[in-house]
């Protein structure tokens, strides 16, 4: 049985549909990725899965159970974690706390504990930051545990951010171009980092432009163009699939072309 | 070294107590010592709204409303409920949590500008009820304040105030101290920063403004019942908007997010009419100056920015 | 029957003069929110200028059509100043400390005021006479149809100039991204001064239409600004139309309400409706629904 | 940044800027305190007040002082706010050391003053209306102003004189209409009037026809009053005369200014209201005890300020000069003596009326201190009662 299952989702914005029926399935341990043009409606897609938008129509089963519409927090509490395409860190928090902030769900905090200082709010900090400290050295920035986020670089934040989604311990992992604007050496470490995921047996969901990335790590790939579901399978025969040619080179480019000059 | 006390946790704590021990010994008169209890309670109301505005990152514009409730609820539990103003005191802050509580679910929900007039709103209401239910609250003239009494002492004169109101100040901020270094406390600064991110990470957003909301709520009531038994009579103007706007002034001229940084700009607001009588007429013009020239230089506040130099001297 | 009508009839009217009022505060507001995203509590102290000036130039002996003019360019004025030394040097600033720029321009400028003006109210003659005019029953001054119309007419007018002037789409486009607008071209300062100014005379013309209704003194501005910030949201913040639609809303609900339920929370109506109104539409009426983008 | 040390500072350069600006004398001066809001809602009354206290110093010291000493006068403005009160009662106490204070502008702020006054042992003379103030009687706080209920009490003999008996009542929700109108309610009854309607207009409202279209469509009205201050009753007579409305319309000592017929305007014609002797100093008969003292305040107010005389101005001229009489008859600026000679005045003739006081009686005015005046060609008209 999968994991995630999604079927013939759908929105629109004033009008204009965004995403239309969509159905796709991600098994446990399995790194699917979700490829398609600028505009697709890939991280729109994203946002209707993980309870940021409500979808207008279709399902989402998480283990069977239907979540579509559920608050993000509510998802997360399911094993649904997810990365952001523009970065969502919390800036004015050190690299740790934005780890420790992802281990909210497993603290034990009970507000008037939390206001009178008792011992326990000090375990659990510690706990805490034991565990989120573990994480950090998990991707590779424990030397930046205490900086300051907002005086990080563009490639640390991102893993900062696969950091911070893997303290809540998903069963599967929505991550949205998590090697954009990284150099090779980076890429190359979330590549890594993605597989090792995925082999822990947490599903990833990964949203990449990168397509040596795609082909090297998904065991299967979605192609979206225009919110519509374009052609789904292994990573070879997806590529080799001329509808997705023609959509990423041809009809596309050419209609780009157009839009670009009307 | 002075670096890692300047960073320890509860430094702050510590140079208040430290400030509240020795303000008597030098205050030339009573009139220094009210002034300075004044400054504790409006530090007490501020850091309320400090654990609202700085660590949650919500707006509001009507927190002395609360500030009101508390004022009232100590007024009126004596004079119409036969209640002990002690008791009062501690029934009123709840009740004023309770009515945050109820109140904050829908208005929480918006955000920005339209967080900012929903609160203005229900603050301005507030003070409506407070000057028209004339018998309730005595009307725009106000209603006297029975005396508090803790184990048969009848807390009464300036320096017994002063001491109260210390000790009520020195109480909130290691609360807020506490609750910044919590579990709670990051989950608000967190979605201070992001509320996407915050509720991806399964923070439930709306419950922990709704906490930040009620705990700015309970401070600013708790104040305002200080006050009024200080003063032994409460006006409605104590709730009204002028007085929500100095409580924001107070959070934002010492510096959002910092638990000295509400004494210190409740300070600013208190002591600055009383330096400013000097100028007689042109008293507002120079307070209004005085605000913008902050402002604009020292957009983060007083104490971040000093806190900051210190530590870039310092390193 | 007509009596019925009649009392209707004059709580409209009241409702309509004051709601002008606040719609053009209302306008104000949104016009310096869409350019700058600054909520400019110093709005309803233009009211005050425009309104004092007057009166005392009047009083100096200066015929009333040039007092209210000098009056209006010495508001425009402020607001240019406002703009350039407050708002300018804090770019950058959080929103709360905006607010609090401009809450502290108006303290200050009430402060000037009282020294300059005095802390009296004054009142200047009404345009066309004091007779009431009989429409069914119910009377109306002619000068609330000087307020109403001078409101029509500045609306009509501010959407002309932004529809179809250059200048008035640069604010337009700046509105809508500032950044974009940099990059084509567009002088973004001067737009936003514009904007200050443009809304600092707004205010200025309501200030002199109304002060032979309401009276006026130098702290009149505070009222003047919670109830016109409350109608543009109401409305939506950042919709002039909305603005306009929220004013006159709130200043009818205010008659009615005093009118037909009790007078003793007149006050608090406007603070209800913006309640109410985002309790279901948070965004206010003409708002719409917001996306967030991620 | 240290609170005390700040105020300080600000003291000592104030206290610096008070020798050089005042002459010389050789003696310490006699410091009398004040407190009024001369900003913020009530300013409306706090303004003359503070003028009028200036203006009186003033003279007085250039006459060579009190007990060949100079007066100093400490001056704050409370800006309204009760609290701010609080706090500048006990600066005049603790730091300024004053021996008399003569101030508090509303109610609210003298009430949040008095304990201050009370326990330091320090005369008190309020510029307020309420009733509560002197009843029961503190033994170191006096008031000037009629009391609201006397207000009350000389309108309602005038309705019960001209045959009213059913009236309406619009008034403002400050503390001064909601003042009176409560004692207005207290006392109604014993002058067989009912109040058929009772609507009320926030403090800063710009329009109040919707509540007296109200008052209109109620059938039977005789009589409107209007308790209330500041441009509320301005707008509400304007209001008045738009709705057409013919029965009389009454005000109160609140709008006891030149300033309300100039901003009510031809509406204003007709209106009655009780008012001191003070604002027709002209019209007084020649016998009147009022009429030089009214004068000579008169002149010397609207000559300093270029504004008309007011009520208020009015209550703080007499509280200052029973004051400073009260200092003379005692020969001593001994805050003790002081209250003893204050309330041992008698037959006292100030601007508000002729005071005579008594342990049992801090105002010491009684309801002939008012006068009926009418409006009648923009000029204030005395009035016999009933016609």
């Amino acid at each position: 049985m999968s994991l995630l299952s999604v079927s013939n989702i759908g929105i629109s914005f004033g009008g204009v549909v965004a995403v239309d029926e969509v159905s796709f399935q991600v098994a446990p341990g399995e790194v699917f990725s979700i490829i398609g043009p600028n505009g697709a409606g890939k991280t729109t897609l994203f946002n209707l899965v993980t309870g940021i938008y409500k979808p207008l129509h279709g399902k989402v089963l998480l283990d069977g159970a239907e979540v579509a519409g559920l608050a993000p927090h509510l998802l997360v509490r399911r094993g649904m974690a997810r990365t952001f395409q523009n970065l969502q860190i919390f800036f004015r928090m050190s690299a740790l706390e934005n780890v420790m902030v992802g281990c909210h769900l497993a603290e034990r905090s009970f507000l008037l504990a939390d206001l009178l200082g008792l011992p326990s709010v000090g375990r659990q900090n510690r706990l805490t930051r034991e565990r989120a400290m573990a994480l950090l050295t998990r991707v590779g920035l424990e030397r930046h545990a205490d900086t300051e986020a907002g005086g990080l670089s563009y490639g640390v934040l991102k893993r900062l951010e696969i950091a911070r989604a893997l303290a809540a311990e998903p069963r599967i992992l929505f991550l949205d171009e998590p090697a954009a604007g990284c150099n090779a050496v980076e890429t190359e470490a979330i590549d890594h980092l993605i597989v090792e995921i995925a082999r822990s047996g947490t599903a990833v969901v990964l949203i990449e432009h990168d397509m040596k990335l795609v082909m090297r790590i998904s065991d299967r790939v979605l192609v979206l163009a225009q919110g519509r579901p374009l052609a789904e399978g292994a990573p070879l025969a997806v590529r080799d699939n001329p509808a997705v040619i023609a959509a990423y080179l041809g009809n596309h480019g050419q209609k780009e072309a157009q839009r670009a000059h009307g | 070294m002075l670096a890692t006390i300047l960073r320890a946790r509860f430094t702050p704590l510590l140079a208040l107590a430290v400030l509240m021990a020795v303000i008597p010994l030098v205050a030339p008169s009573a009139f220094y010592l009210r002034v300075a209890a004044l400054v504790w309670i409006f530090a007490l109301a501020a850091l309320g709204l400090t654990i609202l505005m700085g660590y949650a990152g919500q707006v509001s514009l009507g927190h002395a409303g609360f500030l009101g409730l508390g004022a009232y609820g100590v007024a009126i539990g004596p004079a119409h409920l036969g209640l002990s103003p002690v008791l009062s005191l501690f029934l009123s802050a709840a009740a004023a949590g309770l009515i945050a509580y109820v109140v904050g679910r829908p208005i929480l929900r918006l955000r920005g500008y339209y967080l900012a007039i929903a609160t203005l709103g229900f603050g301005m209401i507030l003070a409506l009820v407070f000057n028209s239910e004339t018998a309730i609250t005595g009307g725009p003239d106000g209603m006297q304040v029975a005396r508090l009494t803790v184990f048969g002492w009848r807390i009464s004169g300036t320096q017994n105030w002063y001491w109260v109101a210390a000790g009520a100040l020195l109480i909130g901020a290691w609360i807020a101290l506490n609750l910044v270094a919590s579990p709670t406390g990051r989950a608000l600064r967190a979605l201070h920063d992001s509320e996407v991110a915050a509720s991806a990470v399964g923070v439930d957003v709306s419950r922990k403004k709704l906490a930040a909301f009620v705990i700015g709520a309970v401070y600013a009531a708790f104040a305002g019942g200080l006050l009024a038994a200080m003063n032994g009579l409460i006006t409605p103007e104590a709730a009204g908007f002028m007085h929500s706007i100095e409580l924001v002034a107070m959070v934002i001229i010492g510096g959002m997010g910092s638990v000295i940084g509400a004494v210190v700009g409740a300070a600013f607001l208190v002591v600055l009419p009383q330096a400013l009588t000097a100028f007689q007429d042109y008293e507002q013009a120079l307070l209004g100056l005085l605000i913008m020239v902050f402002m604009i230089l020292l957009p983060g506040g007083i104490v971040p920015t000093a806190r900051k130099w210190l530590l870039e001297r310092l390193s | 029957m007509a009596e019925v009508m009649a009392e209707f009839l004059q709580l409209a009217f009241s409702g309509l003069t004051v709601g002008a009022v606040y719609a053009l505060v209302a306008l104000g507001f949104t016009l310096i929110y869409n350019a700058s995203d600054v909520i400019n509590f110093a709005q309803g102290d233009f009211v005050m200028i425009g309104g004092m000036g007057t009166v005392f130039l009047t009083a100096a002996g200066i015929a009333l059509p040039l007092a209210a003019l000098i009056a209006i360019i010495g508001t425009v004025i402020v607001g240019l100043l406002l703009h350039r030394f407050a708002i300018q040097p804090a770019r950058g600033a959080s929103p709360v400390a905006l607010i609090m720029i401009t809450i502290g321009a108006s303290i200050f400028i009430k402060g000037v005021a009282q020294v300059v003006f005095d802390k009296q109210f004054h009142s200047l003659p009404a345009f066309s006479g004091d007779t009431p005019i009989a429409i069914g029953g119910a009377t109306i001054l002619p000068q609330s149809l000087w307020v109403v119309g001078g409101a029509l007419v500045l609306v009509v007018a501010l959407y002309m100039f932004l529809e179809h002037t250059l200048l008035g789409k640069a604010v337009l486009a700046t509105a809508a991204n500032r950044l974009a607008a940099r990059l084509v071209g567009i002088n973004v300062t001067i737009v936003l001064a514009l904007a200050f100014g443009v809304s600092a005379a707004i205010g200025a013309v309501a200030g002199v239409l109304v002060t032979p209704i309401t009276l006026t003194r130098y702290d009149l501005g505070t009222l003047f600004a919670l109830k016109g910030f409350a109608a543009a949201m109401v409305g939506g913040m950042g919709n002039p139309m909305g603005a306009v639609v929220g004013g006159l809303l709130i200043g009818l609900m205010e008659a009615f309400g005093a009118g037909y339920i009790s007078s003793t929370y007149k006050d608090a109506v406007a603070f209800i409706a913006i309640l109410v109104v985002l309790f279901f539409m948070p965004r206010g009426l003409f708002g719409g629904r917001s996306v967030e983008r991620v | 940044m240290r609170p005390s040390a700040a105020v300080r500072g600000t003291l000592r350069a104030l206290a610096l800027a008070a020798t050089l600006t005042s002459p010389a004398f050789a003696a310490d001066p006699i410091k009398i305190g004040s407190v009024v809001s001369a900003t913020g809602p009530a300013a409306f009354l706090g303004d003359p007040e503070a003028r009028t206290l200036k203006l009186y110093v003033d003279a007085l010291n250039k006459k060579g002082g009190l007990l060949g000493r100079p007066v100093e006068l400490v001056l704050y403005d409370d800006g309204g706010d009760a609290n701010k009160a609080r706090t500048f009662a006990t600066r005049l106490i603790e730091d300024d050391k004053v021996v008399a204070m003569a101030g508090g502008t509303s109610t609210g702020s003298t009430m949040a003053m008095i304990p201050v006054f009370e326990e330091a042992k320090v005369p008190f003379v309020s510029f307020a209306g309420g009733i509560e103030i002197v009843e029961p009687v503190r033994a170191f706080v006096f008031k000037t102003p009629h009391t609201d209920k006397t207000a009350c009490q000389k309108i309602f003999e005038d309705m019960k004189a001209r045959g009213f008996t059913k009236i309406g009542m619009i008034s403002g929700t400050d503390g001064f209409g909601k003042s009176m109108r409560g004692q207005c309610l207290k006392v109604v009854g014993d002058y067989g009037i009912t109040i058929l309607a009772d609507e009320s207009y926030g403090a800063a409202d710009s329009d109040t026809t919707p509540q007296l279209n109200k008052i209109k469509n109620t059938p039977g009205i005789q009589a409107v009053l209007n308790p209330g201050f500041g441009q509320g009753p301005a707008i509400v007579t304007r209001n008045y005369a738009q709705l057409g409305i013919t029965v009389p319309l009454y005000q109160s000592h609140g709008v006891a200014s030149k300033s309300f017929i100039t901003l009510a305007g031809p509406a204003a014609e007709g209106v009655r209201l009780p008012a001191p002797a003070l604002l027709v100093a002209d019209k007084l008969a020649a016998g009147d005890r009022q009429k030089p003292v009214v004068a000579a305040y008169k002149d010397s107010y609207e000559a300093a300020t270029a504004q008309p005389i007011s009520t208020f101005g009015g209550y703080a001229f007499d509280g200052i000069q029973l004051v400073v009489q009260a200092i003379e008859k005692a020969k001593s600026a001994d805050p003790q003596k002081i209250r003893d000679a204050l309330e041992a005045t008698k037959d006292y003739v100030g601007v508000t009326g002729i005071y005579t006081m008594s342990p049992t009686d801090h105002l010491g005015l009684g309801t002939e201190s008012f006068r009926m005046l009418q409006i009648k060609n923009g000029d204030w008209v005395l009035e016999t009662p009933g016609q």
